[in-house]
């Protein structure tokens, strides 16, 4: 029985991760009551980054929201703006033409690369390595160059439309996407070098904090998370939309169920997503980007609809309800990292301070996406 | 467990001698419960059923053997018919099948059992229904404010709040 | 005390009263030039700090005993440390090798503590969750 | 409190002296890891190798309150965060300066609408502000702009080139 464990029973006392911490990624504060160095009970407290979206969704009209479902997960923001245009498409029964469809799935999965590569350099800062940011977000700023060619944007894009894209891709852009693919594939056996073999790192990840398939399933944790734990749940294979059947890519799964698991998953995405981008645009049709009639003041008619995605955290869903007029009636946004914190209290008790920070980055938080 | 069964076992919460009034978009204000079958292109999920309030814990261990994942809770105000709607989406990890159920409660007093105890994750979710409706969910673990400041009183997303 | 001796003191002193200038005046400079007061809105300034929220239940509490035994392990070196401010003095006046060795004997006794210490497991840290594999 | 914008004065200040703290102090503000919303990615993007915020001094980026010298508040504050936000900006030590980043922190932005119970609208309703940068989220260059002209406030004298309107 040696010192460290052993567990006469000791005063506990409470500390503040608190909303301003370099952890937690945004304003999330967890209210952890500790016994030394070991955690009794985390609880995630959550609010600071409240924002009223879905207020908004009901005292905006359809078209003025599009700028909010940016906002959310602002680091994966076309995966919200998808869902949004897709559930409105789909109560006010718009087809999108080919082309559109196409330029929606490649600009998406560029950007849950974009996602990924912030989340690798965050993930590695909060376990002390900084060098890795840099390197990732040298890439990362490529993608955004091409992104901002088309959309305008840096981060918040504002790019779909009902019934369509508001702006078509031209050849600069295809050319660049064709050379990023290939800079970004000649780098990644680096990141695997010099991260993933990385002794300091796999001491940190690998049996810490692990997430059992039913403590998933049962708090809803999906994406990643979820398929660190060895659950191939993809929405974009389980519930196909888009022209996502038409590409052929694997969801990679680690039944590892612990960081280094979750980890993997998402070094491996990136190169899927590459892959689904490639054959995206061997496979990118013409024709018009914008269905033609779309009416200027949607009113969808009656009733309500789901619709979700897999965003770069997890399924994003939205149920709305609408009353016939141009407004929604109720707008609910299903967020990922909601449910994927809401385990952290459970899966966090008994673990070290830093193995918790560890589990914590690996569940890829974006707090206004938790509190909308 | 196939979507036949599960419709099956939810057709035996409806209450006997009852009418059932099929294709009824909204269901008559006695407790009936109702299994409507939906296309997935069309709606998004393929089961819509409308449990008596009080039955929503068994629709939750119902589908909570056939391996479904709850994915949100959704608050509805009907404020013209004063009532309100929770509407649970539970989704299949392997079909992909979704069940969407939905309860109806009066509109003055929001009373519902919890079902935090069969998926956890179903805690946060109620709790910000709580928040955001003043929806009471009886049983649950700690139905504190979750988004709202912890001193808020007022419930934002009623039709009828003004800031 | 003869005049060799009173010279070396003054020398002391003289080192002694350097090293607390070096320490003072800084804090005289700031004290002078600094701003007199911090802006503050809620005023807590002097507060712990705590990520922005006011810190919850005392920190005066009963640790493990675990921690004790680092900073001990801490302090039995820095008092090795101090021992051999001596031995660099006179190092290699005689035979060289013999001071080499008897400093080695010297450090190599301390360092039985950590020995004592990875022996009693101090600095095993495990975590408290069971694995999911049994 | 009235909100005193201007930072308080020493006991005994020189003319030469207080130049050359001016400089020192403009050309190594140290801004705290204060991320709120999605400002504060933009902030990293600044922070990170492509524009690299620390060729203008603000390369180090300090977690505590009490060791740096600039709040950069990018994003929403919310009505629950606000006490929180208070609180650091009490426990930031003297000389410290606050860049308002993002039209969230300037006026709440484009979550300031008749009704919103959860925003507080605008930074400068809390503590003084030094400077604005607007944007939704404002470019690198933008936060990189604001930096200079804080410089310019604090030393009189602008560094860099402005960006000839052509």
């Amino acid at each position: 029985m040696s010192y460290g464990t052993q567990s006469i029973h000791r005063e506990t006392f409470v500390l503040n991760l608190g909303p301003q911490h370099p952890a937690t990624h945004g304003v999330l504060r967890i209210k952890l009551t500790m016994d030394g160095e070991y955690i009794d009970d985390a609880e995630p407290v959550i609010g600071y980054g409240h924002r009223m979206q879905e207020k908004m969704g009901e005292n905006r009209t359809y078209v003025k929201y599009l700028p909010n479902t940016a906002r959310m997960d602002y680091v994966a923001a076309l995966f919200n703006s998808h869902g949004y245009v897709c559930a409105v498409e789909r109560l006010a029964g718009i087809t999108v033409p080919e082309r559109a469809e196409f330029i929606r799935v490649i600009t998406a999965e560029l950007n849950r690369v974009a996602s990924h590569l912030l989340w690798v350099g965050a993930f590695l800062i909060d376990l002390g390595g900084f060098t890795p940011l840099l390197y990732t977000f040298d890439d990362r700023e490529q993608i955004l160059d091409l992104l901002e060619a088309v959309t305008g944007a840096r981060l918040t894009f504002c790019y779909y439309r009902f019934g369509g894209v508001c702006n078509d891709i031209d050849d600069e852009f295809i050319a660049g996407t064709r050379k990023f693919i290939a800079h970004l594939r000649s780098r990644m056996p680096m990141y695997h070098a010099f991260i993933t073999k990385n002794i300091i790192f796999r001491k940190r990840c690998e049996e810490i904090a692990p997430i059992s398939a039913e403590t998933c399933r049962k708090y809803g944790a999906t994406g990643p998370v979820m398929r660190g734990s060895g659950v191939a749940y993809d929405v974009r294979k389980l519930e196909p939309y888009s022209v996502y059947p038409r590409f052929a890519f694997n969801v990679p799964v680690y039944p590892q169920c612990d960081c280094m698991a979750r980890y993997l998953v998402r070094m491996d995405e990136m190169v899927e997503s590459l892959r689904i981008v490639e054959q995206a645009l061997e496979q990118l049709p013409g024709g018009p980007v914008m269905a033609e009639k779309v009416p200027r003041m949607l009113k969808p008619a009656k009733g309500d609809c789901y619709f979700n995605v897999e965003s770069a955290r997890g399924t994003f869903g939205v149920r709305l309800v609408s009353d016939g007029t141009d407004k929604a009636y109720r707008l609910k946004l299903r967020s990922p990292c909601f449910s994927n914190l809401s385990l952290f209290q459970e899966c966090s008790r008994g673990l070290l301070l830093p193995d918790a920070l560890a589990l914590l980055g690996s569940l890829d938080l974006v707090i206004p996406d938790i509190d909308r | 467990m196939s979507l036949e069964i599960i419709k099956a076992k939810f057709s035996a919460f409806a209450v006997h001698g009852a009418p059932l009034t099929a294709g009824a978009d909204t269901p008559a204000a006695l407790p009936v419960s109702l299994v409507v079958e939906t296309r997935h292109a069309v709606k998004g999920y393929d089961l819509d059923v409308t449990v008596p309030p009080e039955r929503v814990t068994d629709a939750a261990r119902l589908l909570d053997e056939a391996a479904f994942m709850l994915e949100a809770i959704t608050g509805l105000d009907w404020i013209a018919e004063q009532q309100f709607e929770v509407v649970y989406d539970y989704t299949s990890l392997t079909t992909g099948a979704r069940v969407t159920v939905r309860a109806r409660l009066p509109r003055a007093t929001p009373e519902l059992p919890s079902i935090a105890g069969i998926y956890p994750g179903a805690n946060w979710h109620e709790r910000e229904t709580h928040d955001f409706f003043g929806i009471v969910f009886t049983g649950h673990p700690g139905l504190t404010t979750l988004l709202l400041p912890e001193d808020a009183v007022f419930h934002p997303l009623l039709k009828d709040f003004s800031a | 005390m003869d005049k060799a001796a009173f010279g070396d003191l003054i020398y002391v002193l003289g080192f002694f009263l350097g090293g607390v200038a070096l320490g003072v005046i800084p804090m005289i400079i700031a004290a002078l030039l600094a701003p007199r007061y911090t802006r503050a809105v809620r005023n807590k300034t002097r507060q712990a700090i705590e990520c922005g929220i006011d810190p919850i239940g005392p920190a005066w509490i009963r640790y493990g005993v675990v921690y004790y035994l680092y900073a001990l392990i801490f302090v039995v070196f820095a008092v090795d440390v101090l021992f051999l401010f001596p031995i660099a003095m006179v190092y290699n006046e005689q035979h060289g090798w013999l001071d080499l060795i008897e400093m080695l004997l010297f450090v190599g006794i301390l360092a039985l503590v950590i020995v004592y210490a990875w022996v009693k497991g101090v600095f095993t840290w495990k975590s408290r969750q069971k694995s999911l594999k049994d | 409190m009235e909100k005193q914008t201007e930072v308080p004065q020493g006991l005994i200040h020189f003319a030469m002296l207080d130049k050359a703290l001016a400089l020192a102090r403009a050309n190594s503000l140290w801004p705290m890891t204060f991320g709120l919303a999605c400002c504060a990615i933009e902030m990293m993007a600044t922070g990170a190798s492509r524009f690299d915020m620390a060729r203008f001094g603000c390369e180090v980026f300090r977690p505590s309150p009490r060791q740096c010298d600039l709040m950069i508040v990018c994003g929403t504050v919310n009505k629950k965060m606000s006490p929180a936000v208070r609180t650091l900006y009490d426990q930031m030590p003297e000389p410290k300066w606050v860049i308002a980043l993002g039209n969230c922190a300037i006026s709440g932005g484009p979550f300031k609408f008749p009704g919103q119970y959860a925003v507080v609208e605008g930074v400068d309703q809390l503590f003084p502000v030094d400077v604005y940068v607007p944007g939704c989220p404002p470019r690198p260059e933008a936060l990189i702009e604001g930096i200079l002209a804080l410089e310019k406030k604090l030393t009189g004298r602008r560094r860099w080139p402005v960006a000839s309107a052509s």
